[in-house]
């Protein structure tokens, strides 16, 4: 059970049952929707930029406590956060999901899911939200977490 | 005579590795007894060699071996001499072949196939791609809340016009065994080819084609203790010789020019290409395996631990099986409140407890349940109450482990 | 290094049953080394299950070893970033995807297939299906007396028209090693598509897919020590992204809904259904033992295993080789003068030594060499100058026999 | 090598290197080409009846060395039987070359090939013959040995 516990930690939990910024946005700048063809989960994130920063964030849809958590933390993590600077969270926490490396720099927060890669079917998990957010400035179709 | 499982598992090497394993996920693939495994180093150890054209003892027994599970198979599903029995890849490719031969024989603009909203992606999808190509219409028979087929509109769906009718025979999400007597009937009535995809049916009872009535069945060897690798389609000698060859190439030719080519005799005209011989050999010992056992001792046994599992699981807080059909085999679509399929799977394997979370390749289901994936458990004749309850733990662990209860 | 056949040999369990076997059918199939069935073996005991899906572990174990089988083969042809690996049942289902997908990426009514007469008829017949569909024309390139292609001509046959090139990398009648990289050139200045049957050279020699710039190769893992039952096909990722699916089912979808389906990503795209997992995982295994002998190792062994063939089959009397091309692997065929091919096949066998009598699928060859048959011998690595010489005694045997000599 | 010299006895070498009724008839009554696809061969069946006997009977094409012996033997053994007669001994034969089974009454000469059901590929070899000429009383296309 220690490795399970070390993958759903307290704080993923948490973030699972009550997810932070859970909801539409009205009037946002950027939405994009991703899904998981492995499991069918679907979740939609929804942006606001004010001067080059991302001003709000949120997400909405299902999915497990991994993909939820995950996206309840970025929300928090990049609120705030420049676009370019988002984008290199976006790079050190893929590499971290998918080979367990953690980056100098990269929030704590982020370092709970340090423990995925060793689960190969749930890195997509992780991603998910991840992926919509950071695709979502390029088109307004649909993504997901296929290219990993 | 009555299966005991705990003898049967002893035949498993991969529970000997695996000791408290209770594996669960036996409709997406079963585990393999010892004696197909040594069939397939019998070939591979002493007569490996390819068929049908070497002049030397191991090509010419090699060729026997191959040719000779073609009458286990007949035999498997009591067909009569109006059967053959192709190779294929398995009951995706049986399907496909299907959906390519078949369609190019019958189907004219306009022309409809009727399908069930209870199919596997494998049955639905080729006959999307030969609708769109022949201009033809899908159209399914829908199902109910209690996974049954709805059959209370069948005459608007069966009409002249349906010429192709291909259904599941169990299903691999609720488990039901369908009715599909009555919807040969009706379909044999305005002249439509019938299909029955018994991927799942096969290896839990008895099948008999010619008492079912319908001109092609399918299925795969690794869904019933065979290699992978390898699948059956066994349909009308008459149909198959007027359907043209499905893939080209050696093997299936009868003669080959430069302009133009003919084509050998069913079975081998749907056969192209140096054959999945080791997997054709090792299905041979898993049908000889099974027909020990006897397939009567297996449904019977079957039948036993469903309703051993069904009464457990009920008892397990929050939990809901989908589906509640009269008629059902050994596989229990379940969730359980507040917490994901995925999360959940991954907690039961903390147990040793292997079971499927997802959409079991049926998506249709999924959108008429409104859920993106269930729990899946399916049992086989290896499993026994033991690995219930450790199911049951796992659970119980899980709704724990969620703070739910 | 120099290669030892006779400690080669010893990881064959056949030749451990059949010590005084010579094996000389290597071009239809080849014996498979202990390493191979071992590792199928272990899939079978240690994690049997389905890949992709099971969130556990044994699932994960499979999927894993499953998965990164793809890469070896991309390092084995030396395959860049731009090309993905796909897995299918034979080098004949690789044709027919390519036959069936690319012709419906790529052609048009009029359109041009070329491809040669040495053609394997796996490479004949999809192509014959593909241009009766499309409204095309197929076109050869003819070949010589010396078992060579005739390019002669070739500018009127490569033309704008021309939009798949397909073309036997080694022969598998005459061991003729083909200028492939010749006609690719000209077929890529027309913007045709390049494919290369390397079902006879993969296992001989590096064949480098970026160096021969081609589109596509397709090879089968039974004829270089893998399992039965498993085929691959490398191409540019960029024009597999662009081709429809082949076949449709599980694995190979996005999305699924009654009215419609999305698919997946490439490799995926093309493999629909349960896989034919073990023997993928074998095939790994029978790249790692080829890859530790090495492929310039075996080459250099089979020019020497040829050329003392040659030499002594040219003192047995009447003895006549077809073909006599400059660069040549290690097939053989020959016609002994007055004795049927399958009478001599048949003699041979009394002498343990196994070759093969038959048109090898190329009865386009046979027709402009105007035999029905011929007798082919074909080495590997496990083969020695003591095979070669029971073959001789076999022939002078056979000569007796038929009171020729 | 016993097994071996069973199946070319020394009457299957002698019919192989000198053929008896080797010849195209002219004026024949009945003809077809016969083809075995296992091996690319061909032959040719010419047939002359008179009063419903088999008057004139021979062959033409390659093939191994079974294949024209069993034409040569069959050429001479049903030349003047009946076509009812000829009907029955190709039963009885293929039932020898499949299964082994010498019927009473089965000319001693086609027990020559009694051993040929040892070698299934070379069954059609001996059947070859046989094949085409019951079937050249049906149609007056190409046949094979295939349905064996
Ligand atoms: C050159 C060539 N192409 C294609 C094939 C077909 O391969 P397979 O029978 O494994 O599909 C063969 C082998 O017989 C071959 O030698
Ligand atoms: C009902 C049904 N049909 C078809 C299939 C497809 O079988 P395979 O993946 O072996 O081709 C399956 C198995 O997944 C199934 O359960
Ligand atoms: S299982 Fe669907 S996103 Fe995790
Ligand atoms: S080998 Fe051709 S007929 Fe005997």
């Amino acid at each position: 059970m220690d490795e399970l516990r070390e993958l759903y930690q307290q704080l993923i939990l948490d973030h699972n049952q009550n997810p932070r910024n859970f909801r539409e946005i009205e009037n946002y700048d950027f939405h994009k929707k991703g899904y998981n063809p492995l499991c069918g989960d679907q979740l939609e994130i929804f942006i606001n930029i004010k001067d080059d920063i991302i001003s709000e964030l949120s997400f909405t849809g299902m999915g497990c406590a991994i993909s939820k958590a995950s996206a309840s933390i970025m929300t928090e993590t990049l609120t705030g956060k420049s676009l370019s600077e988002a984008n290199l969270l976006f790079k050190q926490f893929r590499e971290m999901a998918m080979n367990g490396k953690i980056t100098d720099g990269l929030p704590l927060k982020l370092s709970v899911l340090s423990g995925i890669y060793k689960y190969p079917s749930r890195v997509k998990c992780a991603l998910l939200a991840w992926h919509t957010m950071h695709q979502s400035f390029d088109t307004q179709n649909i993504v997901d977490a296929k290219t990993e | 005579m009555q299966l005991n499982p705990n003898v049967i598992k002893e035949d498993f090497p991969l529970f000997k590795k695996h000791t408290s394993l209770a594996f669960l996920d036996n409709a997406s693939t079963t585990q393999k007894p010892q004696c197909v495994i040594d069939k397939v180093n019998e070939y591979y150890n002493e007569y490996n060699s390819n068929v049908h054209r070497g002049i030397y003892q191991i090509g010419e027994k090699a060729t026997y071996e191959y040719e000779s599970v073609r009458g286990k198979l007949l035999q498997l599903v009591s067909a009569n001499d109006n059967y053959s029995a192709i190779y294929t890849s398995g009951t995706t490719e049986s399907l496909n072949l299907l959906a390519h031969s078949l369609s190019k024989l019958v189907l004219k603009v306009g022309d409809e196939i009727l399908i069930t909203e209870m199919e596997h992606h494998s049955n639905i999808v080729p006959w999307q791609i030969a609708c769109e190509k022949y201009g033809c219409t899908l159209k399914y028979i829908p199902i109910t809340e209690k996974g049954e087929w709805d059959i209370s509109q069948i005459d608007s769906l069966i009409t002249q016009k349906t010429k192709i009718v291909s259904m599941i025979h169990q299903s691999n999400v609720f488990g039901t065994i369908n009715p599909v007597k009555k919807i040969t009937e009706l379909a044999k009535a305005v002249g439509a080819k019938v299909i029955l995809d018994s991927a799942q049916s096969i290896p839990h009872g008895n099948v008999n084609i010619v008492d079912l009535n319908c001109d092609f069945l399918v299925f795969s060897g690794h869904k019933m203790l065979g290699p992978t690798g390898v699948g059956i389609l066994i349909g009308k000698t008459e149909i198959l010789n007027m359907m043209p060859p499905f893939m080209g190439g050696g093997e299936m030719i009868y003669t080959v020019s430069m302009e133009s080519s003919t084509w050998n005799e069913v079975p081998w005209k749907f056969e192209a290409g140096t054959p999945n011989i080791a997997q054709v050999i090792g299905l041979g010992a898993a049908i000889d395996y099974l027909n020990n056992i006897g397939m009567d001792n297996i449904h019977a046994y079957e039948k036993k631990i469903l309703a051993i599992a069904e009464k457990k699981l009920s008892q397990v807080p929050g939990l809901k099986i989908f589906g509640n059909p009269q008629k059902k085999g050994t596989v229990i679509s379940f969730e359980l409140d507040g917490i994901h399929p995925h999360d959940l799977a991954q907690i039961l394997d903390e147990h040793n407890v292997a079971v499927r979370a997802g959409h079991h390749c049926a998506q249709p289901i999924m959108n008429k349940l409104n859920v993106p994936a269930t729990i899946r458990a399916s049992f086989y004749i290896y499993n026994s109450e033991k690995d219930i309850n450790q199911l049951v733990n796992g659970l119980n662990s899980a709704l724990k482990f969620f703070s739910i209860q």
